[in-house]
């Protein structure tokens, strides 16, 4: 037939080294050596669509103008819940830990009691790094509550903790790479507790992408899991089109080193433990953040 | 027609001609028995109480009469600006349901368009009538302009003229699309006497050769007995027409004739006559 | 009462087509819930209080924010339409500085207040402040000269001349100026909400947000669907009667 | 002063006194040979060439002349609304630097605030005088509304007024604050006869009481002559100050007598034979 | 000359207030660069040609955008000022929706019309449309009614009513509405270029936005500083002639 048969893949990812795998496969694809492409086969286009945060990317899965996309955990999972896990699937693992918590380099603080009466600073209210910085602190014995307690959480977008720790607004941040790396680099910040056992990033897919063309469904998932061993085995290269990628996609530049630094946090793993699922529900129940349905059987459909 | 008394002046033979006409033509405004009052803050002003009035094809018809009694109103209501509360307004024997072409109001303020220059706004009403080519337009906007002795001043914006000068255009937008009803309120208020008296001469032209049916507001008798073929005497609170003056002088009249002012005489004894009693109420 | 049943019926109308499109499945049930899914999530939000206690907050803040930019926009859109000084350097920062989005403002409220209700107030005002200075001075310019001259002669001078003649004959701008500012103030404040968290208080930006960022459509919508009824009945209470004042006053407004 | 001719009327008796006067007292307005043009899209608009006038303390001055010649602008440059191209205006000596409440401008157009009430505008000029009571101004304010018949429209809206009512409050509102001098444009352009007649008897009265000088510009020659102690006549293109007529009647004067009609006569005959050239032109 | 020598004067001190809190680093450099950085940024930016294409296709969506919602805006205006049912059901609706935030127009755009374009120019329009609908029925609801008057004696009707009478007597009003639409068709763009994801080119919101997920802030104030001097700009351009031609015909701001 004619070109018109060729199917359009659209899929998404965030600017962010933690989601390499997307960042990089969409390096290739400009390059014109589609990772995807090329083990989908000739008829297969893929459109590269870069978010600038979950609740977009889940919003273009709900419009149907996107089939799959990297995203991070807490967002798919809110989407999968809202839909009745009728609308979106995690098909495969891409990237875990990378979170950390932070206080400065010369802060009294030396162990978990020391925060009593501090401000910590997440990300966003409810998101990965905010449930697991109060489950923390709760195992910790302190009393939390959303808007006080023992220890005050100050949830704080990204770009402006730099500025309220450097001021000292907040006493510690418990945030995710690249802005861990950003603290430690440009406010002399020192981690405290690294946060390993955490899902950062995985790939998910619409219910309909999935119904509708399993056999790349399953193609995907596969050469995600190849990208990923690609990636760990090619740390420097990947680190190289990673940067250049997000040069082209921000207009931003990025430090090698801080973006090799950063790289040294993140785990990127194509597993799915169910464990580690059942654990951020759990503590996301346990700070008061789900009303809903917490049904995750349905949530990873291996393809 | 609510008339309390009516004098007659000038040559009998003429008188009985005109009378003749008028009953014979059929009356191209008729007004009758219409009231209006408007509801303000302090209470209701009652500005016209059931006023009658025929006005034949062709006839110059002006009204007299004390600040605030109505003839402002009055136009407005034969207009079809302003619905009556009662009565009918009939033109050419059709009740009137709107303002349209057909009545063209001058009014007591200028209200000339800020948003076009003194030509743009002469050319308006021009620009709605059908069938004038472009250069026809342009050519009768000039001539009314150079009538009202504006040439010049073509250009002009309207915030750059005197108030007389914008009475003046306002006058030269009224003509010139040649209505066949044409409803002015005091459109000479603002003049001086020299070019008062031009138009004097300028409009009773107009009016004859084209057979226009005028009704014109003034405060000033004189002007109004040389103009009109009727005099009409409001009084105030409420509105109503008190007494109408045939004015049966031969045409051209001059405003500084004997006779006129004679007329004249006579229309403001009968105002005063009239106003005594308000007076003594306004003050 | 005709009017009112059009457009009750009007409205009626929109509702009808949304469940139709709703039962109609064409779009996705999460990103379109049905007008009952929403009006649900009002019900409960309004039981267990949440609304109003956002409505309450965010309020505040929306009133706080707005009367200051009216307080100090006024002013400096005076000064700015009487001296040619001020046109050339408030005037040229309030025409660059309108378009700014609200996010511009962020890191400057951050470091100079910290995470408290002053920063979040700051965002706001900088929303609203420029577009009152500019609808200001645009009415001031307006005025017909003649009023200006007219009590010059009569001895207003300065502030007598400010108050009781140029402000009263710009009113019909000021305020549309002023609904406008209103419109900017509530997307300021929407986000500002959002970028500036802070721990006093939820209001319904947060709610919007956090509605957006669970996935919670019912919740966005309802949340709207408020911001809508606040916007009207803003209007109805507080601009409606201002503007019906001066039509009667100015005979405006009988087309 | 630009004067070509100056024919003096009056028993000369009275003549001598008043010029005696004349020079005695000190000016309370000197405008010297003041110009102004306006730039406008057309050209240039010569509005007033050259004019000197003095006035005297207590003096009523009218002023007549053609539509479009100058006077308008004049009253504006004594008011210090519009400052000259050259030439000199002083005020008790004094050179005028702008406008203020010692010389009080009733403009040509009614300029009334549509945000206040009739009564508010009447009460604004009021507000702004130093040691009256609140009762006293509003007494002051009632008397004046009283004095033009409109006490019944006390709270109306200004769009709510008839053209002539209109007029009429701003002439309360012009004379509630009791200005010095008193610079009127066209007063009566929007009254009836009736109304006129009164309001020059009380024009008299209170400029007699409280030896106010007034400027007062007028179509109408008789209202003129009926007023002022001089009647200026004002010539177009360029705007001047051409003759000159001192009227020397005694006072209170009557508008319908034999004396001031022939006054009248005679400036009229001169404002004739002045514009005879202008409309040769202006057609 | 000296006016513009006075403006330079106070946008100089301006710069070297900047220069001088950059100096005495109170706050970290990270957070407020010195002007030279942003020079740098800005030169470098202009060389490689991101600030011209980002500046490009942000115009482009901008006048877009603005466009259609004046050319719907105005004519919903004329209607809503009209008939009392527009009134009561756009006219509502207008009140109501102006004050949401863009965001929430974002779901919709992505329903009706996918990641496309039209999307983003959606919640522009929606963003614009709404402050134009409410500046022109005020604009027409002020206009003195004898101007109706007199054109209804001349035989004027409807759309001849409408477009030779109604919206040029409106008209001062309505360049000022149109301004305030400028200002949300800015704001509401620079929140579409973040939230609505579309492949067809890179505005200056997304370099807003990256530069602030990056704390790279010079290139935040660069943008800031491009977004200013666009708004100067067109004011300069398409604003300032109209109203001065307006005042000039007006025979207004002599003031
Ligand atoms: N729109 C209005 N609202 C309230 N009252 C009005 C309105 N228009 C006119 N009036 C009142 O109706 C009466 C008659 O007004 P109208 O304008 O017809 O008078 P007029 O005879 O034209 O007076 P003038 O010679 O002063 O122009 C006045 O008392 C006036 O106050
Ligand atoms: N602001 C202005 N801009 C341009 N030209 C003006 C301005 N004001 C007045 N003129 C011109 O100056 C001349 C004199 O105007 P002025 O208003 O003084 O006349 P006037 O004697 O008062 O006439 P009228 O009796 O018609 O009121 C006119 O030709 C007018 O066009
Ligand atoms: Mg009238
Ligand atoms: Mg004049």
């Amino acid at each position: 037939g004619r070109g018109e048969e060729k199917t359009v893949i659209r899929f998404g990812h965030f600017p962010n080294i933690t989601h390499a795998q997307g960042v990089i496969a969409h390096a290739l694809t400009r390059q014109g050596k589609g990772w995807f492409e090329e083990r989908l086969g000739p008829n297969v286009e893929i459109q590269w669509f870069t978010y600038n945060a979950g609740p977009s990317a889940m919003e273009a899965i709900f419009a149907g103008s996107l089939d799959l996309t990297y995203v991070s955990q807490g967002p798919a999972r809110n989407a999968h819940f809202k839909s009745n896990g009728e609308e979106i699937h995690v098909i495969s693992g891409a990237a875990n830990a990378g979170a950390a918590l932070v206080v400065k380099a010369d802060s009294p603080i030396k162990a978990p009691s020391d925060f009593r009466g501090k401000k910590i600073a997440t990300p966003q209210l409810g998101n990965t790094q905010d449930i697991s910085c109060r489950a923390w602190l709760k195992a910790q014995g302190f009393n939390v509550t959303q808007t006080g307690g023992d220890v005050i959480v100050v949830p704080t977008n990204n770009p402006d903790q730099l500025a309220l720790f450097q001021s000292g607004g907040v006493n510690a941040v418990w945030t995710v790479e690249p802005w861990v790396t950003r603290l430690e680099r440009d406010a002399k910040a020192r981690v405290f507790l690294e946060d390993k056992d955490i899902i950062t990033t995985w790939l998910v897919s619409s219910a309909k992408f999935l119904r509708d063309h399993r056999e790349f469904a399953k193609k995907i998932a596969a050469a995600n899991v190849e990208l990923t061993k690609w990636i760990q085995e090619h740390e420097a290269e990947a680190q190289k089109l990673l940067i250049a990628e997000l040069k082209e996609e921000t207009r931003a530049a990025f430090a090698p080193n801080a973006v090799a630094q950063a790289w040294k946090r993140i785990k990127f793993t194509t597993e799915v433990s169910p464990n580690l699922i059942a654990k951020a529900v759990q503590d996301g129940k346990d700070a008061g953040f789900y009303k809903g349905s917490t049904d995750t059987s349905k949530l990873v459909e291996t393809p | 027609m609510f008339v309390t008394r009516a004098i007659r002046l000038g040559s009998k033979a003429t008188s009985s001609v005109s009378e003749e006409l008028r009953v014979i033509a059929p009356s191209k405004l008729a007004i009758e028995d219409v009231s209006k009052s408007f509801k303000t803050g302090t209470g209701v002003v009652q500005a016209l109480d059931r006023v009658s009035l025929q006005v034949g094809e062709g006839e110059f018809i002006c009204l007299v009469g004390a600040s605030g009694c109505g003839k402002t109103t009055m136009l407005n209501i034969i207009a079809g600006l302003e619905k009556p509360d009662s009565g009918t307004v009939r033109a050419d024997g059709k009740p009137v349901t709107g303002p349209g072409r057909e009545r063209l109001v001058m009014f007591q303020e200028p209200a000339l368009f800020p948003w076009l220059n003194v030509f743009g706004n002469v050319l308006f009403g021009l620009k709605l009538k059908p069938n004038l080519s472009k250069k026809n337009r342009h050519d009768v906007a000039k001539y009314y302009l150079e009538l009202v002795g504006l040439s010049r001043f073509e250009r002009a914006n309207i915030h750059e003229l005197s108030g007389g000068m914008k009475q003046r255009v306002s006058l030269a937008r009224a003509l010139a699309p040649n209505p066949r009803v044409l409803l002015m309120d005091e459109p000479f208020a603002a003049l001086d006497a020299l070019t008062r008296e031009q138009l004097y001469g300028d409009i009773q032209k107009i009016w004859k050769a084209r057979r226009k049916t005028i009704v014109f507001v003034t405060h000033n008798v004189r002007e109004a007995a040389c103009l009109g073929d009727r005099v009409l005497l409001f009084s105030p609170h409420p509105g109503r027409i008190r007494e109408e003056f045939p004015v049966e002088l031969p045409r051209p009249r001059d405003i500084n004739s004997v006779d006129l002012a004679a007329h004249a005489t006579q229309i403001t004894k009968a105002l005063k006559s009239l106003g005594q009693a308000e007076v003594t109420v306004a003050r | 009462m005709k009017r009112f049943l059009l457009a009750a019926a009007f409205f009626a109308v929109l509702l009808l087509l949304w469940e139709a499109a709703f039962r109609a499945r064409i779009w996705s049930p999460v990103l379109l819930p049905s007008p009952w899914q929403v009006a649900s999530y009002l019900k409960n939000a309004a039981v267990d209080g949440t609304l109003a206690k956002a409505t309450v907050i965010t309020m505040r803040r929306l009133l706080a924010g707005y009367l200051i930019g009216l307080v100090v926009g006024l002013p400096l859109g005076l000064l700015t339409a009487r001296w040619k000084l001020f046109r050339d350097t408030i005037g040229t920062m309030a025409l660059g500085l309108q378009t700014l989005p609200s996010v511009c403002w962020v890191p400057l409220a951050l470091l100079w207040f910290g995470q408290t209700e002053a920063a979040m107030l700051f965002v706001v005002v900088m929303g609203t402040l420029w577009s009152v200075v500019i609808a200001t001075e645009t009415g001031v310019r307006n005025v017909p000269p003649i009023y200006r001259r007219a009590a010059l002669t009569m001895g207003s001078k300065r502030l007598h001349m400010w108050f009781k003649v140029i402000l009263p004959a710009a009113l019909p701008f000021i305020v549309s100026g002023m609904k406008q500012g209103w419109a900017f103030a509530w997307r300021s404040l929407m986000a500002a909400e959002i970028f500036v968290t802070i721990l006093t208080g939820f209001g319904l930006g947060q709610l919007l947000h956090y509605g957006r960022e669970l996935s919670a459509m019912d919740q966005v919508i309802a949340i709207m669907l408020v911001i809508v009824v606040i916007g009207l009945l803003a209007d109805k209470i507080f601009f409606s009667p201002i503007e019906t004042f001066l039509h009667r006053r100015w005979g405006t407004s009988q087309a």
